[in-house]
């Protein structure tokens, strides 16, 4: 009896936290990593006080944010005004289960791995919805429609442009996706090149997506304060923040894994050294570089808030609806043919 | 514990689950707890269809009715602001009828269909498996050799749903002037700039721009 | 099929445990003094005027039935994508019919403004 | 596999389908005057595709897409005239919808897109295209009632033609899903020959919840709660498409499910057609003796017609299907140039739909006054005309079934209804005008023309009604 409670219950229970506490962790020191890049690019010093070189701050950020008082404002629906930040976090969290890390390195290996990850990124809009509405407030219920109706256009763009992966794949599974970019030419085999707009379109509809800078029209300050959490505080802030930020660094994996190759080294191929396994990894792949790529992908996230100035709503949808969704169509049928004519193949190693 | 057996009762909780959400749709107060209870009962019924190896549809129907209708059906709910009370006098008034209604049919399946499925496999086998292959090909080989005709007939269904929510619903309102970035992007910077050259000027008290202040007007 | 998906049931199940355990913890370690001003709904200092729910544009519903749509043709994309290699140019026929209605009709949304956000 | 002569059978409908798109796009793209183009393309249209279907019909029944889609001489006869009708709908729409600011592309786009819904539901072969060709038809129908953004009665009705025909589509699927669970089938040519049916029980359940969906979309008693305020809250443009070609592919829907996939049920069907048959007669006859407005009274007498057209079906034989079919054409055609009448009278600003209006016409126009008679004639079965020889006809077939109390009842009934008919004639040449009214035709000459030329085909087809229903009994394979 223990036996089976232990493979079935407990053992996978484990897995999952030790999925879920680094990536609050990664959370955490990625928002103290924002602070201190947007800082340096202002020619600031960011953070610095708290721990060494400031690395504390964000937890003296949760702490702060834990024990302030909750607001619920007048007239609000309480039960879903509780109920929101929870639709924002929990796909944010549940679509990291099928996430491959490396080799044999996922907790779900499911076949319909990518339709999954689409599902939960459809499910967040609940989220923004629910909680613009359940405030009450004319500034949370403008950013929260504004808000959808962002996602979901922006979340076309996105479904389409990983059809085109799974065209060159014909895979579902992740870990397939990533399998079918390994080759001899290391850096080149991966499906950026083959899938260059759609890449950069998949990135873009990311930032989009997860209503960062410069999308961020929902919670454009000068105009609606922040959009559909102005009346949120304290722990139930704190949740949709956590969600914000989970989502950002989903989506930088994501990216690494659909068109970088996931954990597979840029180098494969070239080098073909044998070195103990500490070292070999540079050359054979492993979790460490899709680390390091999804890194690299979640840096763009900060650097284009520094750099870029807030698109106009109407600039917005029109991005996503009259040049995303026509590239992709078209790059859907490019990529048919590509993979039609052999000039993609599906990788042969790992 | 008999795998079978958990399948059975995994099927009854998520069964359980979807008719009392469904029940909830019905009978809430608030539609927007309404919505939410559809969507919860989508949720269940995705769950059941994973139980029965339907993986592709189980995870199709949450992504477009939990991630693409609801959406919509919240959208229309919230922003009609539907007083409920109305709704719910002409509800009292046919419970009765339609309760009675409902146990009629209710006793009817149950004779026709429940008793004889008893000394049934709790869910049909797997068609996928059986062909080797994932349940997301299986359908797509299915899809475009076998049913290829309702496929396209499903893309004529779309595209008249596309023209009947454009024909219903866009008005143009007039008088409201607009930016359009197409027409900003194609700018030709020769039609807008003129960039003189011209010698340095001596006197230090003139100043003159050296560069013809480009327009920024929109059209 | 069915034991790949059990994790996945989990981690939704340890998601839905975090979020209540974040709330709970912020309910009850944070300090709860509401008064009047405090809980009325943001509005720039101004007394809240009504109801904040109001009606909207009814382009906002064109989108989302829009996307309702859209959204479909992806998901038989997805089966399409997974078979392509098996059927072969005659899969590209059929896809390509599929969205050129599609494109068809998306041409049709375009040309009659309903994409342009007045 | 599909293979390329998968498609030939299925040319006249995707020529049809890639004229509505060049047909919506050119709505899109054209402006102003140009946009008289699209009326008389959409109706050229409409001709070609009857040429094709009936230029590229082999001898024998086709299939093709895995037994989806079925070309036979009964699809034929079907697809010709909702073509046809559609083509006559499309002449007599034009100034009505010019006068009332209805977006003529999106009309003529939809409604074509609804004649391949027909298309395909008249040529189905499995329960999906049945399933699919039905949504197809009547999506574009619920969009095309509510046409008139304008107008509170045009929502009203499109709301309640949405809600009921969706509730209906919503009872035919659950029945479709009840006999595929019977007989782990969607194609009805296997569904007609499963032999002991493990679950008896379970596939007349199907049996019923289909014959619940038809009833539904024929518009037949106790199902018929939508047609009146459907048929009069709809612009005129539309109602006069869910009164013809509507009718036709109700019949062939009809056809297709209970022949060709629950053949083997008839003994069980038929009974429940009997007593649709007759409630409808009862009802659309009654009721429409209390209707003072033309277009409620016109749907009242659907009911009815509808009653006459089960009449035929009730047989379960080819005679009877043979007659239904007639009775099924005879009738389009008719209710085509009833309501062909009312546009013609209609003008901005003003519905020509009210009995009172038409007081007097014999004095204002004599000639429409005429060609009203003659509908009127053939909707009520006056010999010689049209609608006499297709009440005839069925009920012939009744009573060579033995159905004779059918027919007794059907003949009845038709006396009965005899009296609103002619009450519409009596007010045109015997009751004086309403003071300061001004009803007259549009002065719009192709709509005179065809309104005329149909009108005066109900007395034609009258008087030599042999050969089409010889065409018709060929379909079903009796050789006279």
């Amino acid at each position: 009896m223990f036996d089976q409670f232990w493979t079935h219950l407990l053992l996978p229970v484990l897995y999952i936290l030790a999925i879920v506490v680094p990536l609050i962790l990664a959370v955490a020191m990625f928002v103290y990593w924002e602070r201190k890049v947007i800082g340096w690019m202002h020619v600031r010093m960011g953070p610095n006080k708290i721990g060494p070189l400031g690395m504390l701050q964000a937890f003296a950020d949760v702490v702060k944010l834990l024990i302030k008082e909750v607001i619920l404002p007048t007239n609000s629906s309480k039960f879903l005004y509780y109920l929101a930040p929870m639709l924002a976090l929990v796909p944010a969290f549940a679509a990291w289960a099928v996430v491959p890390f490396g080799e044999k390195m996922v907790l779900a290996n499911v076949n319909a791995g990518v339709l999954y990850l689409l599902a939960m990124t459809s499910l967040g809009v609940y989220g923004i919805i629910l909680a613009g509405w359940a405030s009450n407030s004319r500034y949370a219920l403008l950013g929260a429609m504004r808000s959808a109706a962002q996602v979901i256009s922006y979340e076309l763009a996105m479904g389409m442009s990983v059809v085109c992966v799974l065209v060159l794949t014909g895979s579902l599974n992740l870990t397939d996706i990533v399998h079918a970019q390994a080759g001899n030419k290391g850096f080149f085999d991966w499906y950026w090149l083959p899938l260059l707009p759609v890449f950069i379109i998949y990135f873009i509809s990311g930032v989009a997506e997860t209503n960062r800078a410069p999308f961020d029209v929902a919670e454009g300050e000068s105009e609606i304060v922040a959009g559909f959490h102005v009346e949120y505080s304290g722990s139930a802030f704190a949740i949709f923040f956590l969600a914000e930020y989970a989502s950002m660094i989903l989506v930088s994996f994501l990216a690494a894994i659909f068109f970088m190759g996931g954990w597979l080294s840029p180098l494969q191929g070239w080098i073909t050294a044998d070195a103990p396994r500490w070292i070999n990894w540079i050359w054979t792949g492993g979790f460490i570089w899709l680390f390091i790529k999804a890194f690299l992908f979640s840096f763009l996230f900060l650097w284009f808030r520094a750099s870029f100035p807030r698109y106009r709503y109407d600039q917005i949808m029109r991005l996503g609806w009259k040049v995303f969704i026509p590239i992709t169509i078209v790059w859907v049928f490019v990529a048919g043919l590509m993979k039609y004519y052999g000039w993609v193949t599906i990788g042969t190693g790992a | 514990m008999n795998p079978q057996l958990i399948q059975l009762i995994m099927f009854y909780a998520f069964g359980a689950v979807a008719v009392g959400a469904a029940l909830a749709v019905i009978t809430l107060r608030n539609s927007v707890h309404a919505v939410l209870s559809l969507v919860l009962t989508f949720f269940s019924v995705a769950c059941i269809w994973l139980l029965a190896e339907a993986e592709f549809l189980a995870i199709a129907l949450i992504v477009v009715y939990v991630g693409a209708v609801m959406v919509l059906f919240l959208f229309v709910v919230m922003m009609l602001d539907i007083k409920m009370e109305q709704v719910r006098e002409g509800f009292a008034r046919y419970l009765p009828v339609g309760i009675i209604v409902a146990l009629v049919m209710l006793a009817e399946m149950i004779g026709m269909i429940g008793v004889r499925a008893m000394g049934l496999h709790v869910m049909g086998e797997d068609p996928a498996a059986a062909a080797g292959l994932s349940n997301t090909a299986w359908l797509g080989h299915a899809l475009y050799t076998q049913f290829l005709l309702p496929f396209e007939i499903a893309a004529i269904i779309l595209t008249v749903g596309i023209v009947a929510a454009v024909a219903l619903t866009l008005r143009h309102r007039g008088g409201v002037r607009h930016q359009s970035a197409a027409e900003q992007v194609a700018v030709d910077p020769r039609t807008r700039m003129r960039i003189v050259k011209m010698a340095s000027e001596t006197m230090p008290t003139e100043t003159v721009p050296p560069v013809a202040p480009s327009q920024e007007t929109s059209p | 099929m069915l034991a790949e998906y059990w994790p996945v049931l989990l981690f939704i199940a340890v998601a839905i445990g975090l979020g209540i355990a974040l709330l709970v913890i912020g309910l009850l370690a944070g300090t709860s003094r509401p008064t009047a001003e405090k809980l009325a709904p943001y509005e720039c200092g101004f007394e809240a005027f009504e109801d904040a729910r109001m009606k909207f544009d009814v382009r906002y519903y064109l989108i989302a039935i829009l996307f309702i749509i859209f959204d479909l043709e992806i998901a038989f994309l997805f089966p399409w994508a997974t078979v392509f290699s098996d059927l072969g140019v005659i899969a590209l026929v059929e896809m390509g019919l599929f969205l050129l209605l599609l494109v068809i009709g998306f041409a049709y949304v375009w040309k009659k403004g309903a994409l342009e956000w007045e | 596999m599909p293979t390329f002569n998968d498609f030939l059978i299925l040319l006249p409908e995707a020529y049809l389908t890639v004229a509505a798109c060049v047909i919506l796009l050119m709505d899109a793209f054209l402006k102003g005057g140009q946009r008289v183009a699209i009326h008389w393309l959409s109706i050229i249209v409409l001709l070609v595709g009857a040429w094709l279907v009936i230029d590229g019909q082999p001898a024998t029944a086709v299939s093709g897409f895995s037994g989806m889609f079925i070309r036979d001489p009964v699809a034929e006869i079907l697809k010709v005239f909702s073509l046809l009708t559609t083509a006559l709908m499309f002449i007599y729409s034009r100034g009505y919808l010019r006068d009332r600011n209805i977006n003529e592309g999106e009309y003529y786009a939809l409604t074509l897109f609804a004649v391949i819904g027909i298309m395909v539901l008249v040529s189905a072969g499995s329960l999906v295209t049945v399933y699919l060709g039905l949504e197809l038809l009547t999506l574009s129908s619920y969009a095309l009632v509510a046409l008139n953004r304008d107008s509170k009665l045009s929502s009203e009705a499109a709301i309640k033609y949405f809600v009921l025909g969706a509730l209906a589509s919503g009872m035919l699927l659950y029945g479709m899903s009840m006999i595929y669970g019977a007989t782990h089938s969607l194609d009805l040519a296997t569904i007609l020959h499963v032999q002991n049916v493990e679950w008896r029980n379970l596939m007349l359940f199907g049996v019923v919840f289909a014959i619940v969906g038809i009833g539904f979309k024929l518009g037949a008693a106790p199902f018929h709660m939508w047609i009146p305020d459907v048929y009069q809250g709809a612009p005129t443009a539309v109602t006069i498409f869910i009164g013809t070609a509507q009718k036709i592919a109700a019949f062939g829907m009809a056809y297709r499910l209970l022949d060709s996939g629950l053949g083997a049920y008839a003994h069980e069907w038929r009974m429940m057609l009997a007593v649709l048959a007759v409630l409808s007669l009862a009802i659309g006859n009654l009721l429409a003796i209390v209707q003072t407005n033309l277009k409620r009274l016109l749907a009242y007498s659907t009911i009815s017609h509808m009653g006459f057209l089960l009449l035929g079906l009730v047989e379960a034989n080819p005679a009877g299907y043979s007659a239904a079919m007639f009775y099924a054409i005879s009738y389009a055609l008719t209710s085509a140039a009833a309501f062909g009448i009312i546009l013609a009278m209609s003008r901005a600003g003003f519905e020509c739909e009210e009995i009172d209006d038409f007081k007097g016409l014999n004095q204002r126009s004599p000639w429409f006054a005429f060609l009203m008679m003659l509908v009127m004639f053939s909707l009520a079965g006056v010999p010689p005309l049209f609608g006499f020889f297709g009440k005839l006809l069925v009920l012939q077939s009744a009573i060579d079934a033995g159905f004779l109390w059918l027919a007794v009842v059907g003949a009845v009934f038709a006396i009965i209804g005899l009296y609103y008919y002619l009450r519409v004639v009596k007010v045109m040449y015997f009751d004086a005008p309403v003071e300061g009214t001004d009803v007259r035709a549009q002065p719009d000459m192709p709509l005179r023309f065809v309104l005329s030329l149909n009108a005066l085909a109900l007395l034609a087809l009258g008087i030599a009604w042999g050969p089409l229903f010889a065409w018709c009994q060929r379909a079903f394979g009796i050789t006279a």
